[in-house]
């Protein structure tokens, strides 16, 4: 299990450590590790089929990490069936990637280093995924921090991009903070770090403590997965190299906060406090992710925009309660497929067009690319929700389980959900018909062309998959039986329904075709240039719904105010403090320099003096 | 009865007469020596010597000894009085006090006592005989110090390095001594010759220890302190009259000390010859000291001898042999002497023994020959003259360069 | 006579031989002081171990003998070399490093 | 009152120990205090010298004779014999001024001085009042050279071999430190004599003339001349030359022949 980590960090260090000489072959070694994790992953998991339901974990000590005392921690590593999805969905869409990558960064000078970046971020990842408590878990979520920051500043010869990078690093410091303030509250509280013994603590732990743990771990998951109200980074994340932006924002680390979150399941359950927090945030990013999504005209911020959505949906699922895990994990798993489908497809589009984002400057483009087309089409109706692709059986399900949590909110949630459908099929549909249908407005000199063959393969693997990934997790509801160990959905069917699933999906689809078909009449001819008289929704969700001006006013001014008053302080108080007494002993030295004259004789007297002294206390203490 | 109990029974008037004794003793010794060295050398140069005071000239010593007494006493300006003054008395002082634990006779009686010719005897008398070596030093270094002037301010530096240097090769030949008798005590070291002399047994150590006596009391071949040729007159150049005369008493005495000590250590002392032992009972047991006394005018005689035929060597080269053969040479035989004697005393077989010692033998001549071909070499090797401009005309031939003929140089 | 005289008398010479470490100038003549000082103590421990019976005081003078000796000559190899730069033995004209 | 206390003392006890402690002490007391006001060094040696001969005749009544011979043998042999040496080497005619430089060092010092010794022979009167002394009869029963060796050579044989170590150490450092590098080559009687007849000219092949050779005077500050006349300043020492104690040869020149017959 540990070779799952080992190998691509391995292969990581080689890869830096080598330098120019591994520039030849790195890649290829990059990509068979992945796949060779990949493989393991497989194998482990067949291995972990055989075994019965209970006996499927498996927990391997790797070493006393820490141990102080009676405060012990292992680096210890867990792989059960919650973990074993997420491997395969590491090593799996990594894989593709890996292979996609060789391709698409033909002819950066510095694929070597991407490679080894990419290594780097499966390595972290997977510890991430695999980690058998939180101070593990944490190691990999600064692990997949580090990388992802790495891969967003990539082209750092670009300020902007830089700055991006930084940015993302600054969020989700933000939602560290509450990881690790998490850890520490938990450590308080149960004296472990571990999931078992929080797990085992948690039913006899306060409210109070319990709702503070949930609340600073929704804040790292809303750091991690871009959600309300530390979602602003991962717009600006889509400056790193496209295979990147699937990878990790779409597909893997930006989950990470569903996984968090049905890691943690026994928190949430015992806190409704925490679970309605969670289902607020999943609600209002869903909607928000949404929106912005209406309004991008750059192909991959309007991707990173649906993926905000459609993680807050995940999230949303995870505030509902024990069934609302199996479901968000369902549709995290789809949604690796279809969206990391759909940025290949955007990077495969951006490839044949000389790195063109604005969706304005394409049109027509399914002509020159079908395959991609083709494969990006699969991955919309899969986002969309159209039987019998993938989405239909997960965002159903949890629009579905939204409607039928019960209570008057339930009516709120589920109808935002199903709003969010609509608007997600809006804003989807104006993605691909401004690029792949109606007429061609890109310049003559460009000339798109279909991806080789290393691209488009993994992008129709992908396409598979967000095809047919839905029904197969979904028939016999084996995704949720699987998972039952492990989240502890046993009283799946409790409550009585308020929509039976034919009626939601009824609605679903009725909303979708409405959205749709809104987009397709008003996005079927459109000018190169973006129209300037807008409404100002339009005009507010351009601005990525002022995001960043809040941000910066809420935040980073009144920062500025508090660092420059504590500077103040710093320097007049605690400076002053210093200086305080450096003068001092300038002023004591100076007098003290005198005795310091530089003859030795005076120095001998000194030494007789101290002798005499000493002598005088013998002769006082023996009187 | 040992010895030292013996002198412990004498009475105090006793001792004021054996001091007597040594100090008339002394100041004979002197006059003689001064006589003898100068007709002996005179021998040795083909000349007469002192012949006209007295009968074969020996009066001659006395003679001079009231001319020094009659003569100025002058005092530089420059020079430090007080020490001036005291620097020849603390020399003809000290050099009496080394008789003090000389045995000079067997056992005899005098004035119906029976005691033995030897003011005291200390278990550690031969340090003693050291300690007031190096006290009279002070005499030679002040009075070159105090002198204020710079031949006798050389002379006196030249004396403390040689006297420091020269005590420690006399003190390790001594060891061998002590390592040997098992004693520090003069009488005990006599006594412990009663079969075979110290000369014989430790020749090495009786080397060293004749070679440093004469660099310990400033005599040629290592008379540096006062080398006329270089220094004038070394430390005394100023002295003059009484003062004088001190310096001449001690050196003298000196002479006569370091040779009764040699005839202590080394040839059995007052013992007679092997074989003649019946003669230590004539006259009472007084005949030993005749025998000591043979025994020391031998010694002054070799010193005489010295004077008569060497040169005396560069500072340089005087150290160099102080401090590179004779002080390593020591220590190497007191390394082989006292495994010697940790063998005998473990009672090692004679095969042992005489095993180790051929095998010393061998060593040290293997080293020697190996360091003269070395030296060899390098003189080889250093040969070769800085290679000078060479002169358009003829010039002598160099040993070791051949005729250099200029003109054919220059063309060649 | 009573013994501790000699302890008297040693106590007197030490606290001569700090004076004279204190008050002279001349490099020599402070070691000579030190001498002195340390010619004290010895005489105090062979005191010692003469009201004690036995010989360990005098062993401890016989190292402190040899040491004083190690210190004499280290001691003057420095005056001498600082003799041969600076001409002078004074210790109070080596005080370069104050200020 | 302890002064008084300690002369009726010697009035009781007039041991010989005792009167030769009390004849040699207070002059060792006073050499010692002489070493602190004597303005040459070499008196201050001579004084010390004369400190630690006593203290050898000390040792030597307190039963430690073989500490008393050595104390001579290597005090006022081989140390005090090297001050004077290195006094001879430094600053032979250097008397010091006893004026005091430093400001505030010799009235504390004093006073230090003082206030210690008065502490410390306090501290001493209570401590040996009720101590008799055991004496070291027992101990030197075997000779006191023996019984040091056996101490020497069994219970501190590693401090022995430790000081044996420190004293071969030292006599290195002495040697490194005193030692100056020679940076020219120094010239042989050989060499010289060789570079003599490589000159040039020959005309110093036969050394240089002798002071007053054909002059008018023998002193050696006096060139001497040369069969024609003319004086020869090389015939002066360079040591002179450097003192600058010669006279200027000039005067010194005879007429020319010529003038002389006319």
């Amino acid at each position: 299990m540990v070779y799952l980590i080992a190998l691509p960090l391995l292969s990581s260090a080689i890869l830096l450590l080598l330098g120019r000489i591994a520039d030849k072959w790195g890649h290829l070694l990059a990509t068979l590790v992945s796949a060779s994790a990949f493989g393991f992953g497989v194998q482990q998991f067949l291995q972990m089929h055989k075994q019965p339901g209970s006996n499927r974990a498996v927990t391997q000590k790797l070493f006393d990490w820490i141990s102080v005392g009676t405060f012990k921690v292992d680096a210890s590593l867990l792989l059960d069936q919650l973990s074993i999805c997420f491997v395969l969905l590491i090593t799996g869409v990594g894989t593709l990637i890996h292979i996609y990558s060789i391709a698409y960064m033909s002819h950066d000078k510095d694929r070597r280093r991407f490679f080894a970046f990419l290594n780097l971020f499966i390595a972290a990842m997977l510890l991430l995924v695999l980690g058998d408590s939180y101070l593990n878990l944490y190691v990999g979520w600064e692990g997949v921090g580090l990388a992802s920051y790495l891969l967003i500043g990539f082209w750092n010869q670009n300020p902007v991009y830089a700055v991006a990078a930084k940015k993302a690093f600054v969020a989700n410091r933000v939602g560290d903070l509450g990881l690790s303030l998490a850890i520490m509250i938990s450590f308080a509280q149960f004296g472990t770090a571990s999931f078992s013994g929080v797990a085992a603590g948690a039913p006899h732990a306060s409210s109070a403590a319990l709702t503070a743990i949930g609340a600073m771990l929704l804040l790292a998951a809303a750091g991690k997965s871009a959600q309300f109200p530390l979602q602003s980074w991962l717009g600006d994340a889509m400056a790193g190299p496209t295979p990147v932006s699937a990878l990790i924002h779409a597909a893997t680390m930006v989950t990470a906060g569903v996984y968090l979150i049905t890691r943690s399941n026994f928190i949430f359950d015992a806190s409704s406090t925490a679970r309605m927090m969670v289902i607020a945030v999943g609600v209002i990013t869903l909607l928000f992710g949404a929106i912005v999504g209406t309004a991008k005209d750059d192909i991959k911020k309007a991707l990173a925009a649906s993926t905000m959505s459609q993680i807050g949906y995940m999230i949303l699922a995870t505030g509902l309660g024990p069934v609302g895990y199996a479901f968000a994990i369902l549709h995290l798993l789809t949604h690796g497929f279809f969206k990391a489908g759909m940025f290949l497809g955007a990077g495969s589009v951006m490839h044949g067009m000389d790195d063109e984002v604005n969706m304005r400057k394409y049109g027509g483009l399914a002509k020159v690319m079908p395959v991609t087309a083709i494969t990006f089409g699969l991955g919309y109706l899969a986002i969309l929700g159209v039987p019998p692709f993938a989405g239909f059986y997960s965002k159903d399900k949890i629009i579905e389980t939204a409607f039928n949590s019960g209570g008057s909110k339930a009516i709120v949630i589920g109808g935002a959900a199903l709003l969010g459908a609509g608007i997600t099929a809006f804003y989807m549909t104006r993605v691909v018909v401004l690029t792949f249908a109606g007429a061609r407005r890109w310049k003559s000199e460009a000339h798109p062309h279909e991806s080789s063959f290393l691209m488009w393969a993994p992008m129709v693997v992908l396409a598979i998959g967000s095809v047919a990934s839905g029904f197969l997790l979904s028939m016999g509801s084996a995704l949720v039986n699987w998972l039952q160990p492990v989240v502890n959905a046993s009283h799946v069917a409790s409550g009585k329904e308020l929509m039976k699933p034919m009626t939601v999906s009824v609605l679903a689809l009725g909303v979708v075709v409405l959205g749709a078909g809104y987009a397709i009449i008003k996005y079927r001819a459109v000018a190169a240039e973006a129209p300037e008289k807008v409404s100002i929704f339009t005009r507010a969700a351009r601005m990525d719904l002022g995001q960043d001006i809040v941000n910066d006013k809420v935040f980073v001014k009144p920062g500025f105010a508090l660092t420059a008053g504590l500077v103040a302080v710093d320097y007049k108080v605690i400076d002053g403090a210093v200086r305080l007494v450096g003068w001092l002993i300038n002023e004591i030295s100076d007098v003290l320099r005198k005795i310091q004259n530089g003859y030795v004789r005076s120095y001998a007297l000194m030494m007789l003096i101290g002798v005499f002294i000493c002598v005088l206390i013998l002769w006082m203490v023996t009187a | 009865m040992s010895t030292a109990t013996m002198l412990g029974n004498d009475p105090g008037w006793i001792i004021l007469v054996k001091g007597l004794f040594i100090f008339v003793f002394c100041v004979l010794c002197t006059l003689m020596a001064v006589w003898g060295e100068r007709r002996i050398v005179a021998r040795m140069q083909m000349r007469l010597g002192p012949n006209r005071v007295g009968k074969f000239g020996l009066l001659q010593a006395l003679a001079d000894g009231v001319k020094l007494a009659l003569k100025e006493d002058l005092i530089p300006a420059a020079a430090d009085k007080i020490v001036f003054i005291v620097a020849p008395i603390i020399s003809a002082t000290t050099c009496f006090m080394a008789f003090a634990v000389i045995p000079m006779t067997g056992k005899v009686h005098l004035f119906g006592h029976v005691t033995a010719m030897q003011l005291t005897d200390l278990p550690v008398s031969v340090l003693y005989i050291l300690a007031i070596a190096s006290i009279g030093v002070y005499g030679i270094v002040l009075a070159g110090w105090s002198s204020g002037s710079t031949y006798p301010l050389l002379g006196g530096l030249r004396s403390s390095a040689q006297v420091i240097s020269y005590e420690v090769a006399m003190g390790l030949s001594l060891v061998a001594v002590f390592i040997y008798s098992g004693s520090m005590s003069t009488s005990e070291i006599v006594a412990a010759q009663h079969k075979w002399w110290f000369a014989v047994v430790l020749f090495p150590s009786f080397v060293i220890y004749v070679i440093s006596m004469v660099g310990e009391t400033n005599r040629a071949p290592f008379d540096l302190a006062e080398a006329e040729g270089e220094l004038v007159g070394g430390f005394h150049t100023e002295y003059s009259s009484l003062k004088f005369a001190l310096f001449f008493l001690a050196e003298y005495v000196n002479i006569i000390a370091v040779s009764s000590l040699a005839t202590t250590l080394f040839l059995g002392g007052y013992h007679a010859l092997p074989g003649l032992t019946f003669t230590e009972n004539w006259l009472g047991g007084w005949f030993t000291f005749f025998w000591f006394l043979g025994k020391v005018v031998m010694f002054f005689f070799g010193f005489v001898w010295l004077r008569g035929t060497l040169p005396r060597l560069r500072y340089d080269q005087f150290m160099k042999f102080g401090w590179k053969i004779l002080i390593p040479g020591s220590l190497f035989w007191i390394l082989v002497l006292a495994t010697l004697r940790v063998m005998s005393q473990r009672a090692a077989s004679r095969t042992l023994v005489v095993g180790f010692s051929i095998g010393v033998v061998l060593l040290v001549v293997a080293i020697s020959s190996l360091y003269d071909r070395s030296k060899e070499k390098a003189e080889k090797a250093g040969a070769i003259l800085p290679s000078l401009p060479a002169p358009s005309f003829p010039i002598p031939e160099i040993p070791g360069q051949g005729f250099i003929n200029g003109r054919s140089e220059i063309n060649g | 006579m009573d013994i501790s005289n000699y302890l008297y008398l040693s106590v007197i010479l030490f606290t001569i031989g700090a004076l004279g470490v204190l008050i002279r100038r001349n490099a020599i003549v402070i070691f000579m002081c030190i001498e002195l000082m340390l010619n004290a103590s010895n005489l105090a421990l062979v005191t010692f171990s003469r009201i004690n019976g036995n010989l360990d005081g005098q062993v401890a003078s016989f190292f402190t003998m040899v040491v004083a000796a190690c210190e004499v000559v280290v001691g003057l190899a420095i005056i001498v070399t600082i003799y041969r730069s600076r001409r002078s033995a004074s210790v109070d004209d080596a005080s370069l490093l104050k200020n | 009152m302890t002064l008084f206390h300690l002369a009726l003392q010697v009035g009781r006890t007039a041991t010989p120990e005792a009167v030769q402690f009390w004849l040699l002490a207070p002059i060792a007391v006073i050499a010692a205090l002489g070493i602190l006001v004597v303005k040459k060094a070499i008196h201050a040696a001579l004084l010390m010298a004369w400190v630690m001969v006593t203290l050898a005749i000390f040792y030597i009544a307190e039963d430690a004779l073989f500490l008393g011979i050595v104390q001579i043998v290597v005090y006022t042999g081989a140390v005090m014999m090297l001050f004077l040496f290195i006094l001879m080497l430094v600053g032979v005619d250097s008397t010091e001024s006893l004026g005091e430089t430093i400001k505030g060092q010799r009235i504390p010092s004093i006073l230090i001085a003082v206030g210690l010794l008065g502490l410390v022979v306090s501290l001493l009167g209570r401590a040996t009042i009720t101590q008799p002394a055991v004496g070291l009869a027992t101990a030197n029963a075997d000779g006191n050279v023996q019984g040091i060796a056996k101490l020497l050579f069994t219970e501190y044989v590693w401090a022995f071999e430790v000081v044996s170590a420190l004293l071969i150490t030292a006599a290195l450092g002495a040697m490194v430190l005193a030692h100056s590098q020679q940076t020219k080559s120094k010239f042989a009687q050989r060499d010289l004599s060789i570079a003599r007849f490589r000159k040039s000219s020959l005309g110093g092949a036969a050394g240089l003339p002798t002071s007053g050779v054909f002059a008018r005077h023998n002193a050696v500050d006096v060139p001497a001349l040369l069969p024609d006349g003319t004086p020869a300043p090389t015939s002066i020492s360079q040591t002179l030359k450097a003192r600058g104690d010669m006279i200027t040869s000039d005067g010194f020149a005879l007429e020319s022949i010529e003038e002389q017959e006319d």
